[in-house]
C-alpha cells in the first residue's frame, strides 16, 4: 500500500503543477513510513518538502494553498497528532465553500495513517474517524487494498473537496496486490461488496477487512455465509449498498476498531434500522474497540478486534 | 526604516501629532493632494457606514456587529495601498479595507443580517471571508503567501488580528511558518488595547506586540495607527520587504477600540471614562482632517456634505439588502461539497416532505379542520 | 440557568480554596453572557480571572493546575472556539489518569456554552456533542434545567474526572424555575424521566427537552403519550433508563440539535436496539439537525429541531 | 547572566572548552569535588543505560525508544539541581533527569516495553510521565507554576521540549500564559539540531531559540547544552529568577542528538558523517571527563570500572521488568475514571464472555472436538 500511494502521489504530482505534497519529514526522509520516499527528489524541493512542526500550521497554510488554487496534499505523522489541526479542519478546510457560498473552494488532502496493531506508543495506534465522520463540509476515506489505496487518492487529489484520507498503516506493507500501472481513479463515497454472502452483512473498513476475512473462513467452515461491504468511504456513507445488502441478509455486523460508543457501527445500525426495519431478523450489531484509550503494546491484544471476536459476534447473531 | 524603528528599541513610528502635524518630515509618505482626500473620504466612508450599522442593529435591523470606530486608519491606509490582485485576510474589524478591494457594503449588511451570501463578494477579488475564530486566519495567509511565491507572481498578502489574536497557537504558526518560507505576507496587528474586556497587558509580558517579530526572523514595526501617514509608509515599506523576497512583516499598529467590542457588549464595565477621553484626542479621522485643513484640502463644510451624502449611500445600500428576499431551503444544503452527496439530497427530500405535512397541518389547524 | 450556574461556582469557590475560575473575559467582566459575573470581586483576582485568548493554553494549563492539586473550572466562550484546545483535551485531560496508571488526576471542569436558537453568527451555534463522547476518559453532561445545572455543575467540581460541561445557551434565561438555595448534588451519568408515557419514548437532552415538550402537547391533543427522558449525561451513557423506557414503549425517537450522521442519536438507536431489538415495534429514530454546517441566522429555522419536526416524526412512528 | 548573555546579542554561553577547560571563570558554578564526580558518574550510568536500552530494542526485547546518546549534560545539570519538591515535565529525552527524580529504570523498561505501569513513578514526586504528542506538556508546566504561586510553595517547574517542538502553538501559549502570570517555570528547549529528520533552520527562521523569549518579555538564554558547567551555572541563575518572583525563564540548550531518533530512525538519510563527526569532539561526557581528569578527579580505570559495574544494574532492572507478568485485561479498563462507568463493566464482562467463549473454541479446535 505504500508505494501505491507512493505511486499516486508521484502521478499526481507529475501530471499537476498545483499539487504540492508537505508535512513534518515528508522531503528528505520521505515520510516516516516512507510513503514520500523520492518523491522531493524527482519533483523538487518547491512541491515536495518538510514543514515546520506544527498540524495547525500544516492544515491552515494548505488552506490558504487551496484558496489561492494550488492543491495540497499534507501529511499528519500519525492519527493521534492530527489533534492539534481540529480547529482548521473543522472551522475552515470544511467550510470554506459554503462561508462564501462557493466563491472559495478547498480541494485539499489531508493524509493520515491510522489504526493500532503495529506495538507503537501512546498516540499512535487511534481510530477517530467517527469524529471527523461528523464533521459537517469534510469527505473520509479509507482505502483496504494498495489498488483502491491508488485510485481513491487520485481521486481524493481530483476532487474539489477537503478529504480526510486515513491510512491503515497496519497493513501498509501487509497486502500483496499487483497494482495497475498509470493513472485510474476510484470514485469516492462508493462501497464495495467484496464478497456476496446469504446469511449476514459485515461492513467493514482499513485493516479490518483482512480481520473480518480470516473469520469468514472460520464462519464458512460452519455454513454461514458472509456478505462482506468494504465501507470506503466514511463520509459520505454509500446508505444504498448497505440497505441493499441488509434487506438480502436481514443481518447486519459493523467491525470498526474506534471506541465503541458514538462510532461508525452506530450510524451503520441506524442506518440498517432506517432502510430495512422490516427486514432485520436480529439486531444490528458491532464488534470494536472498547470505549478505552487504545492500551500499550502490551495491553493491546485485549483492545484489538481480531478474527475471533468477529467470529463470536457472526455466531451470535446468526443463531439470534 | 525597520532598523531605525527596530522594535526592540520600544519607540513607536509616528509621522504626524495629534493635531495633524507633521513631525517626522523624514518619513512622510508622498501622497498627491487628490488621492490624499480621497483616502480621508474613504475613511469618512467607512466611519459614516459603521455608525450607522451600529443604529441598524440598535434597530434590530441586523444581529450582532463588531464596530470599526476608531481604528479607521488602519484599513484606511491598507485600502490606500492593497491592489486589486493583492490578497486581504481580514479578521472581522477591517469595514475599510475590503471596501477598497471590493466589497460592497450591502455584501457585509448581508452578513450581519444572517445571509452566508453576504460573504460571497461578487467585485472584490482576493478577498477571504470575514474569519470568527481569532487568529486562524494567519495561517491561511501565510499559505496563500507561499500559493504566490511557488506560482512567482506579483502579489501581497495582507493578514489582520487583534491584539488579544497574539495569544492564539495559531498566530506563533503563521508568522513562522511565513518567516521560514520567506513569503510575501503583512501581518498586521490591530492592538486596538482590548480583547473584549481584557486588556493587552494580561494577553502577553512583551514590551510590544511588535517585538515578537523577532520570534520568527522577520522584520518588524510598532506603529501609530491612528496616524494615517505612519501607518501609509509602515505599509509601503513593508511592501518593498516584500517584494524583494526578504519574507514577510509584522506590524503592530497601535489603536484604540472607541465603541463596543460588539453591539452586545457594554465597554463601561472594563474601562473609564478618563482613558476613552484620552484617546479621543488621537482619533485618527480628527487627527487626518486636521492636516487637511491646516493644507486647505478639506474643511467642515465639505465634511458635513459627505457625511450627508455618504448616509443616503449607506442607507441606500442598506435598504437593498433588507430587500434580499427568503432563504431557501436549498441554501442550507449547497455549498458543502462540490457536488452535494445522496445522503444530504436525501435530508433535503425529507425535509420537504416534513414541510409539505407541517403546512397541511397548520393550515388544519387555522381552518379549524383538525 | 445563568443564575443557578452562577450559584454553583460561588458555592465551590467559597468552599474549597482548590477551585479556581478562568477563561476568556470571566473576570472584570463576567463572561460574555455573565455566568461568573461578580465573582471576581467576591473571590479575588487570583481565583477568578481573565486568561491570554487562547484556548489550548486555557485547558492546557487546568491540566497541569489539577494534576497539581487545584480544581479548576475553565470557560471556553463558545461551542465553535473549543477546538484550539481539542489536542490537550483527547490527549491530556481525558489520560492523564490512565496514562500515569492513578498516579496523577485531573479533577477540572471545561465549561461551554452550547447550541443554536439565538441568531448568531458562525461558530457560536455548535452542538458537537457526540465527538466529545466519543472520546474515552471524558465525561460529556449538559443540564436542561436551573435546577439540573446548579446540582449538576457542583457535582463536576467535586468529582476527580475531566467534565465537558455543555451550557444550552438559548435557554440560558428562559427557564423560570426555583432552585433550591445552598449546596445540592445531582449525579453525574444518570437520566431523568421527566414524563412517563407508553406509546413512544423521546430521549433528548439540553435545549430539546423545551421543544419536546411543546410536540408533546400537540401530540397530547391526539392521545399520544410520550415518555420524556432527559439524558443529561452523554457519556457515560443511563444505557438501563434508555433500555427500560423503551421495553415499555416499544418505540424511541432521539432528539438532538448536532448533525445527523455519527451523532448522538445513533448511540441511542444502536443502544435501543441492543436491549430491547425483540420489544421494537417501530425503528428506532432520529430528529436531528442536518449534515450541514448551522446556517447563519437567516436560515437556522431551516436547521434547528422545532416541535413540529419532532411531531411529525411522533405521528410516523406511532402509526409505524 | 541574563544581560550579559542576552539572546539578542547572539552569543552562546559556555563555562569549559571542548577539551575540558575552563574558559569562562567569571560563570564556573561552585561545586564540590564530590559532588562534581557523583554527577558525572549519574551522566555516566544514564549513558549506560541508554546505550543498551537500545541494544535491547535491538534484540527485540522493547519496543520502539528515543536515544538520550549525546545529551545527557542537559538532564545531567537538570538532576543535579532539581529538588525531590519540584516539578519535572519531561518530553520524552531526558533519562537522566528522571532518574535524578526517582524514577527507576525499570519504571522506563516497563513503558517502553509496552507497560503503562511504567508510568506510575513509584518514588518520583511531583514528576509527569513522558509526554508524546510535542510540545503539549509545557502548557502543563505553566498551570503546575499557577499551582505552585497559588499556594505559595517554594517549588519550580523544569519543562522540556525539543527543538522542533517550539514550532507548535502550545510552545507559544505555554510561554505566553507563564510570562503574563509570572509562574516559576524554567523552559529547557533541547536543541539537538533536528526534528527528526527536519534540521532546526527549516523550523524557524529566527537567529536562535533563545531569542523567542523576547516575544514573551521572559529571560532567555542559549547556553551549550554540552558543557555540564555552563547547564548548571545557567539553571542555577533561572533559579533564583524564579524564586524572586520574576517569572519564567527559556533555555536554550545547544546539543547533538548523537543517536538515531529512535530505534526506527535512520539518520544516514538525513545528515552528513563530517556534521556527526564535528559533534564528536562536542561529547558532553568527553568533556566533563577531560575536566575531572585534569583535576584528578576521575580516571579511565575508575570509567571501565563504572561501566562494568553500570551494566550489570541495568541489566539487572531489565530483567526485573522482563518479569513483570501479564497485562490483565482490568488493565484496559481501569484508571479511566474515578468510578470504572457502568457501561465499561458491561463491555470488560462482554469481554470476558467472549474470551471463555474462545477459550472453549481453541480447547476444542486443538483436541479435534469442533
Ligand atoms: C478561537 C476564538 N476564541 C474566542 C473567540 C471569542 N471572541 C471573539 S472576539 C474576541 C476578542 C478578540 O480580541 P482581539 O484579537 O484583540 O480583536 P478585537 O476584537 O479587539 O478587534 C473573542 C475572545 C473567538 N471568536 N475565537
Ligand atoms: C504533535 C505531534 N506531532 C508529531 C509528532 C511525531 N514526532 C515525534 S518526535 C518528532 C520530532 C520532535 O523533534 P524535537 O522537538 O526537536 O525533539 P527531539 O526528538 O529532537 O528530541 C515528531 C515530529 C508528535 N509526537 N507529536
Ligand atoms: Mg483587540
Ligand atoms: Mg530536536
Amino acid at each position: 500500500m505504500v508505494n501505491a500511494i507512493n505511486d499516486a502521489l508521484d502521478i499526481k504530482l507529475e501530471e499537476d503543477k498545483n499539487v504540492i505534497v508537505y508535512g513534518e519529514d515528508v522531503g528528505v526522509e520521505g515520510g516516516v513510513f516512507r510513503v514520500t520516499e523520492g518523491l522531493q527528489k524527482k519533483h523538487g524541493v518547491e512541491r515536495v518538502f518538510d514543514s515546520p512542526l506544527a498540524e495547525s500550521g500544516i492544515v491552515g497554510t494548505a488552506v490558504g494553498m487551496a484558496v489561492a488554487g494550488l492543491r495540497p496534499v499534507v501529511e499528519m505523522q500519525f492519527c493521534g497528532f492530527i489533534y492539534p489541526s481540529f480547529n482548521q479542519i473543522i472551522s475552515h478546510a470544511s467550510r470554506m465553500r459554503n462561508r462564501s457560498r462557493g466563491k472559495f473552494e478547498t480541494p485539499m488532502v489531508i493524509r493520515m495513517p491510522y489504526g493500532g496493531g503495529i506495538n507503537a506508543l501512546e498516540h499512535h495506534s487511534e481510530s477517530m474517524e467517527a469524529i471527523f465522520g461528523h464533521i459537517p463540509g469534510l469527505k473520509v476515506v479509507v482505502p483496504s487494498t494498495p489498488h483502491d489505496a491508488k485510485g481513491m487518492l487520485i481521486s481524493a487529489i481530483e476532487s474539489n473537496d477537503t478529504i480526510l484520507y486515513m491510512e491503515p498503516k497496519r497493513i501498509y506493507r501487509a497486502i500483496k496486490q499487483e497494482v495497475a500501472e498509470g493513472k485510474f481513479t476510484i470514485p469516492l463515497g462508493k462501497a464495495n461488496v467484496l464478497s456476496q454472502g446469504k446469511d449476514v452483512t459485515i461492513v467493514a473498513y482499513g485493516a479490518m477487512i483482512r480481520e473480518v476475512q480470516r473469520a469468514m473462513v472460520m464462519a464458512k467452515d460452519q455454513g454461514i455465509s458472509v456478505e462482506l461491504i468494504d465501507l470506503r468511504s466514511i463520509y459520505p456513507i454509500d446508505r444504498e449498498t448497505i440497505a441493499g445488502s441488509v434487506k438480502k441478509t436481514g443481518r447486519i455486523i459493523t467491525v470498526t476498531e474506534g471506541p465503541r460508543s458514538f462510532g461508525v457501527a452506530s450510524e451503520i445500525s441506524q442506518i440498517a434500522i432506517e432502510e430495512a426495519f422490516l427486514h432485520l431478523e436480529a439486531p444490528p450489531s458491532r464488534v470494536t474497540g472498547f470505549d478505552t484509550i487504545v492500551p500499550l503494546p502490551r495491553g493491546e491484544h485485549h483492545y484489538m478486534v481480531d478474527p475471533y471476536k468477529i467470529l463470536f459476534e457472526i455466531e451470535r447473531i446468526v443463531k439470534y | 526604516m525597520f532598523n531605525e524603528y527596530n522594535p526592540l528599541k520600544n519607540i513607536i513610528f509616528r509621522v504626524m501629532d495629534d493635531d495633524g502635524k507633521i513631525i517626522n518630515k523624514a518619513w512622510m509618505p508622498e501622497i498627491k493632494n487628490e488621492h490624499l482626500v480621497k483616502y480621508y473620504k474613504d475613511m469618512l466612508f467607512a466611519r459614516v457606514a459603521d455608525l450607522q450599522t451600529v443604529s441598524y442593529q440598535r434597530q434590530g435591523r441586523i444581529y450582532t456587529y463588531p464596530p470599526n470606530y476608531g481604528q479607521e486608519a488602519i484599513s484606511g491606509a491598507t485600502g490606500a495601498l492593497i491592489k486589486k490582485e493583492d490578497w486581504l485576510v481580514p479578521a472581522f474589524r477591517e469595514m475599510g479595507a475590503m471596501l477598497a478591494k471590493g466589497v460592497t457594503l450591502k455584501e457585509l449588511f448581508l452578513y450581519f443580517m444572517g445571509y452566508e451570501e453576504g460573504s460571497n463578494f461578487k467585485n472584490a477579488e482576493n478577498t477571504l471571508p470575514i474569519s470568527v475564530p481569532i487568529a486562524s486566519q494567519l495561517v491561511h495567509a501565510s499559505g496563500i503567501g507561499y500559493a504566490i511565491k511557488y506560482n512567482k507572481e506579483d502579489k501581497l498578502v495582507y493578514a489582520f488580528v487583534g491584539d488579544g489574536g497574539t495569544s492564539e497557537g495559531d498566530f506563533h504558526e503563521a508568522v513562522n511558518f511565513a518567516g521560514v518560507w520567506k513569503v510575501p505576507v503583512i501581518f498586521i496587528i490591530q492592538n486596538n488595547q482590548y480583547g473584549i474586556s481584557t486588556p493587552v497587558k494580561l494577553q502577553t509580558a512583551s514590551e510590544s506586540l511588535a517585538v515578537k517579530s523577532v520570534a520568527y526572523g522577520v522584520k518588524g514595526i510598532q506603529v501609530d495607527g491612528n496616524d494615517f501617514f505612519a501607518m501609509y509608509r509602515a505599509l509601503q515599506e513593508s511592501i518593498k520587504v516584500c517584494r524583494s523576497g526578504e519574507g514577510p512583516v509584522l506590524i503592530e499598529a497601535v489603536t484604540y477600540r472607541k465603541g463596543a467590542h460588539t453591539t452586545s457588549d457594554d465597554p463601561t464595565k472594563y474601562r473609564s471614562k478618563e482613558e476613552e477621553d484620552s484617546w479621543e484626542l488621537k482619533d485618527p479621522l480628527r487627527r487626518m482632517k486636521s492636516y487637511l485643513e491646516k493644507n486647505t484640502l478639506w474643511d467642515d463644510k465639505q465634511e458635513q456634505r459627505h457625511i450627508e451624502q455618504f448616509k443616503l449611500e449607506v442607507d441606500r445600500q442598506f435598504v437593498e439588502a433588507e430587500n434580499h428576499g427568503e432563504y431557501s431551503r436549498e441554501d442550507v444544503f449547497i455549498h458543502h461539497y462540490d457536488q452535494m452527496p445522496d445522503d444530504l439530497q436525501e435530508q433535503m427530500r425529507q425535509y420537504d416532505r416534513f414541510l409539505q405535512w407541517k403546512e397541511a397541518r397548520v393550515n388544519n389547524k387555522t381552518t379549524g379542520k383538525q
